[in-house]
């Protein structure tokens, strides 16, 4: 690979090599040193039922449960890594890819599939969870995640005795164009919030390669300015974790922003809808199938014996238990009540909302009424 | 009763906003040491400090988006955007996500937030400075839309739109910045007192008002060309012709209900704004009276607005924008009925 | 005459315009390889390579605002948005740069660029993928908006829209993608030869066109809603009522004249379409048919469009959009009259 | 100063110290060692009568005559040192500050007071001068520039014996906030399309200091997508002819794009309209008042005897033509004929604006008939 180009693995921060052996990273290897075994079996255990969990939703949507399903197979370990560093007091903002994020923040993840049911937009309280919304606009969500880290700032100024939380905003390397995306670069910094930005580069924005996106690695975006910026394996689960942890740190002691770059690869299709065979070859899907971030820890721990027969079948069983109880759960769920399309629109009543709302109760109880006449 | 300008009365109710609710944080361009192009943030950042007064960087989408990331945490962002013509870059973050995200949050996040916007032309400026861009909001649902027409009201909507719990666009028609007029800053003070009162306050900002009363003709207006109606009425009563002007001061929602009752008194409605005719306010307008009341009217809706053209350069103005002439000569049309 | 879907029609368009002039240069997210979402670019880069067909980063504003710089330097960008929700990050360079170059430069500066929006919706997707946003654009004078309902109307709307030296926007309702129809190819490159092609293509381009004729009632339709106003008249023929539907065509300049001639013979209007209601593109026909048909129409004019919600979940939208019930209702409605 | 701060002066390309000394620049010098004496008084004249007419239009808005002026005072170095070195085949796109880029590529000055007295839009035709029109919305050009310099890589590839060119786009400080530079950096850089981005950081958008848009040197920003960036002494003039030449030879030459930031100040208000008493001190502006461009080339050349009083007398006598000439023009110019408010909307025949203008021909008419009727 291109050493300077958006793929190069220079500078890259590794501290589990695709072999699954252990480097030590001279910065960031003391933010992991605590990881005990069971921690460690706590991140394989969520990279797994969420792989598991992710072929599932993938085989409802096949069945035709679900409109559409956004994998996010391949990019367990930037999430997971990245997530299992969070805090009481932090506050996620995801992209729509986040799932592995979503089920450590208690998010259910069969609840997610109502979006994709087409019941609804939104399907947690993102206050319950410290996880926003999943945003389909791309980038848009990173400016919300600078204004609510803004805030953060100024409610830790007033109540400085609180636990100090940050704000970590996920996104991909094709958002990396959007001009918001940009522009929160800039609020971020200008205004010194506690936010991280964590770039998942996949290396692909639906078909089109990164290289569309950048020449140089994405990480640059957050030199231009001046904020500090780490690229890392994304399919290290660890490193994920230990630069992650730095950044919120960071972040949270006041020192502003963080950019990380997350090396990793869209191991799926975009989404059940797309076809990548129409643009990338089964070689480089063959090399980062040889880069999981999956084998890599369970190579790692099963070298040491920490990852027991028992254990691999209660994860098992639990990855079982959660995609029966998607599959029973979906098609439990009835349509909602048609009126309420006409719900939260706005938070207080709306004339014109109420009178379409008024229209089309009485417009669909004259059928009831011809119906019942006939 | 004091007597102020529109501005200073826009200002007087962002600083009673201000000091009712410490979560009442100003945004935008230069509206801190400078006090905005138009001075309406004068002293406020001298008075509530940088944190709450908060100069930002040159993007108006940053100003919208980090807006609403503000209100989920709880803040009730006022911003400004500096003129009518410089609201686009924010237009997806209006659209997409402040519009939107009660409806897909399903209730869970309310955000409060205010964009003011002074807009409408009749200053002599030059291109981007004069524009009605009301309409390219109006369609979106999740937004509340007013625009006052006189200090009293821009002092009430404006301490009424922080209040209330939706995104609310506060156009303010930057020409009549320094009317002057009598405010009674108290009682809204009084209604957003107690738990209804943003209830009541979201309740207010939507109605209409009748600006004047008339038998013969229903002419509608809101924000700069509420004053070109009365002016029109004054010479047509001198025709014999009893103009009933109504000032919208919402567009969303609009109180429709109110002109709809007018109509079905005169008969005849006349509408008039300074955006572009074509697909404007007055279009909707326009169809909901026709569809209410129709067999009342004796002469089809007039529209009155400015033309199917990007605004003009200033020299232009007076004649693209709507003017007492125009104006006179549909009322004329719809008398001939 | 060929057969095609509406999908391969604009392929069709696409590639006769890009062997006709080398200037014509696709730009969009995914347009290359992939032949686009929908795959409406299919084979195109293939044929025509990566400076014809450009896949561009992920960034609309960029999309626009690169086309009308290709635009300046005698390039005629075709770009595409990959879906309705997602031409707002656009909308700024749409609004005061796009419409507004040619006025601005008195005519010096032309910009032919054809924006290709994949809109409205009926096809069970997620949030934002179903939009109707075209009224959000006709309201801003500069700009051409035209929606095909056919393949033959694509075919032929797409070269001339290419043709046309005016900057146009071109909705195309996916869901009508895969539906087949008979196109002639030859009769638009006849029109397009010969130095005044280009002022006939956008004269024709302007123009609305007599769906079905009919004499009680004139329902107007245009893009997705067409084949709708089709099936309605059908079973209000079975009824006795003999519906005349209009397919506009074009939104900006919208053929009202066509509406109004209609309107006269049959008094009675209904107008559907997909965006909501309320400040819709039928707003400002009623509007203006009203104006010009007044006395000539038995029942006031009625719109069938989307409510005032966000584009709701998919399970709702046969609800949400205009159906053949709501469309049958409202030519009840004017036939009591 | 501040040495990491967005107005550090490390790096800054100087070629002529404030007080009119030349230094060697390692880099750079090489491409103004053909400068002579005679092209450098140029260069003095340029901003001497860009000057002149900065105050003159000024005065000319005090009187009444214009709605607005927007001074370029103070940044001339800038203008006249980059507009230097452009060649026939490069096209500019300005922001509304560029007079100096504006006279330099041959636009009536007194023709671009037409925008201010509020007849028309744009003044001059952009092809004639291969300069673009003024741009207000802020940040828009960048694009259309970007988009620009495409289709001339274009042109090039297709007949590689024409004599390459390259495309400016100069913007502010402020501007590069906006979402649309940062996305114009971005296709820039990975289309490797042959433009220079010349921001001139005058260290104010209208009130604002340039530490509400960036806490680094915007210079940065380049480096954020990986393309060449110069910092250069914007109220040297030399130096900006250096960097300019560089920049452009390497666009023209198919390299790709380069970001240039000129730290120079804004010595008047925004615009006729602001009031920067409200938020700048007189210590500051005098701070600049003694780094003024006009003033080191000055010393330099008078140092040197090369500007002599006939010289001195022949630009004032320019300028002074010029000034006359405005204030007699401009008061000359008539209202168009108001028809003229519905032309060029389309290029084609819009039924909408033709109806509108019909109506309102008839309309106008109805007047004269009355009045003549009276
Ligand atoms: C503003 C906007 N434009 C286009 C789209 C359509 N779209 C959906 S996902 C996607 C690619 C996103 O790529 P990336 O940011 O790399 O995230 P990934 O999907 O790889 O996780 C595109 C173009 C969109 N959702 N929003
Ligand atoms: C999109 C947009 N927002 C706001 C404005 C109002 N405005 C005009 S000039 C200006 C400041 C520009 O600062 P800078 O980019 O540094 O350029 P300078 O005026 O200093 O040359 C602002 C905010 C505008 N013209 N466009
Ligand atoms: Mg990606
Ligand atoms: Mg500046």
């Amino acid at each position: 690979m291109d050493s300077t180009g958006p793929l190069s693995t220079d500078g890259l921060v590794s501290m589990l090599t695709h072999e699954g052996v252990p480097v030590e990273h001279e910065t960031f290897s003391r933010y992991v040193q605590n990881l005990d075994a069971e921690e460690l079996r706590q991140m394989w255990r969520a990279m797994t039922v969420v792989r598991a969990w992710d072929l599932e939703a993938t085989s409802l949507q096949r069945q035709g449960e679900l409109g559409l399903w956004v994998q996010s197979l391949g990019q367990e370990g930037a999430q997971i890594g990245s997530g299992r560093a969070l805090r009481d007091n932090d506050f996620v903002f995801p992209s729509y890819r986040e799932h592995g994020v979503a089920h450590l923040q208690g998010v259910d993840l069969v609840e997610v599939l109502r979006i994709f049911r087409g019941l609804q937009h939104g399907a947690w309280t993102p206050a319950e969870h410290n996880f926003h919304l999943y945003t389909l606009v791309i980038g848009a969500h990173s400016l919300h995640a600078t204004g609510y880290a803004m805030a953060k700032a100024r409610e830790q100024k007033a109540n400085p005795e609180q636990e100090p939380g940050a704000v970590v905003a996920y996104f991909g390397d094709g958002a990396t164009s959007q001009g918001d995306v940009n522009e929160s670069l800039i609020f971020a910094s200008v205004y010194n919030a506690p936010i991280v930005f964590f770039c998942q580069n996949n290396q692909y924005a639906i078909s089109e390669s990164v290289t569309r996106q950048t020449k140089v690695p994405l990480a640059d975006r957050g030199r231009g300015v001046g904020m500090p910026t780490i690229r890392v394996d994304g399919n290290d689960v660890i490193a994920c974790r230990a630069v992650t942890e730095w950044a919120l740190d960071h972040a949270r002691s006041g020192k502003g922003p963080v950019f990380i770059e997350a090396l990793t690869y869209r191991m799926g299709a975009h989404t059940t809808s797309d076809d990548p065979t129409r643009y990338r070859d089964k070689e480089e899907e063959q090399y980062w199938a040889d880069r999981d971030p999956i084998a890599r820890l369970d190579t790692y721990l099963s070298a040491r014996g920490e990852l027991s027969d028992e254990f691999r079948e209660d994860v098992a069983q639990e990855a079982k238990a959660l995609g029966e109880r998607a599959r029973s759960t979906v098609k439990s769920w009835k349509r909602p009540p048609l009126l309420d399309m006409f719900k939260d629109v706005y938070a207080l009543p709306h004339a014109a909302v109420d009178a379409e709302r008024v229209w089309f109760e009485r417009f669909q109880e004259s059928f009831d009424t011809e119906e019942a006449g006939r | 009763m004091t007597t102020l300008t529109m501005a200073g009365a826009i200002n007087a109710g962002l600083r009673a906003a201000m000091e009712r609710d410490d979560k009442v944080t100003l945004m935008g361009e230069d509206i801190g040491k400078l006090g905005g192009v138009f001075r309406v943030t004068d002293g406020l950042h001298a008075d509530f400090g940088d944190d709450r007064v908060m100069d930002s960087p040159l993007a108006e989408s940053g100003i919208v988006g980090t807006a609403i990331g503000m209100a989920m945490a709880g803040f009730r962002p006022v911003i400004e955007i500096q003129f009518d013509g410089f609201i686009f870059p924010a237009y997806n973050q209006i659209t997409t996500q402040l519009a939107k995200m009660h409806y897909r949050s399903r209730g869970d996040i309310q955000l409060p937030v205010v964009i003011r916007v002074p807009y409408a032309g009749g200053i002599g400026a030059i291109e981007h400075h004069s524009e009605s861009p009301e309409a390219l909001f109006a369609h979106t649902p999740g937004l509340r839309i007013v625009s006052p027409a006189n200090p009293q009201d821009a002092f009430d909507l404006m301490q009424q739109s922080i209040a209330c719990p939706d995104p609310v666009m506060f156009f303010e028609p930057k020409a009549r910045y320094w009317d002057k007029g009598e405010v009674d800053t108290a009682r809204v003070a009084a209604q957003l007192d107690g738990a209804t009162g943003p209830a009541n306050a979201t309740a207010e900002m939507g109605k209409a008002r009748v600006a004047r009363q008339g038998s013969d003709v229903t002419l509608v207006a809101y924000g700069p060309t509420v004053r070109l109606a009365l002016q029109a009425a004054e010479v047509a009563a001198e025709d014999g012709t009893n103009v009933e002007v109504i000032d919208l001061r919402s567009i969303s929602p609009m109180d429709s209900d109110a002109v709809v009752k007018s109509a079905k008194r005169t008969g005849r409605v006349v509408i008039t704004h300074e955006a572009s005719t074509a697909f404007g306010v007055g279009a909707e307008l326009s169809a909901r009276v026709t569809e209410q009341a129709f067999f009342h009217l004796h002469a089809p809706v007039l529209r009155v607005g400015g033309f199917s053209t990007p605004y003009p350069g200033a020299t232009f103005e007076h004649e693209f924008l709507p003017n007492i002439d125009r104006v006179l000569d549909a009322v004329d049309r719809v008398m001939k009925h």
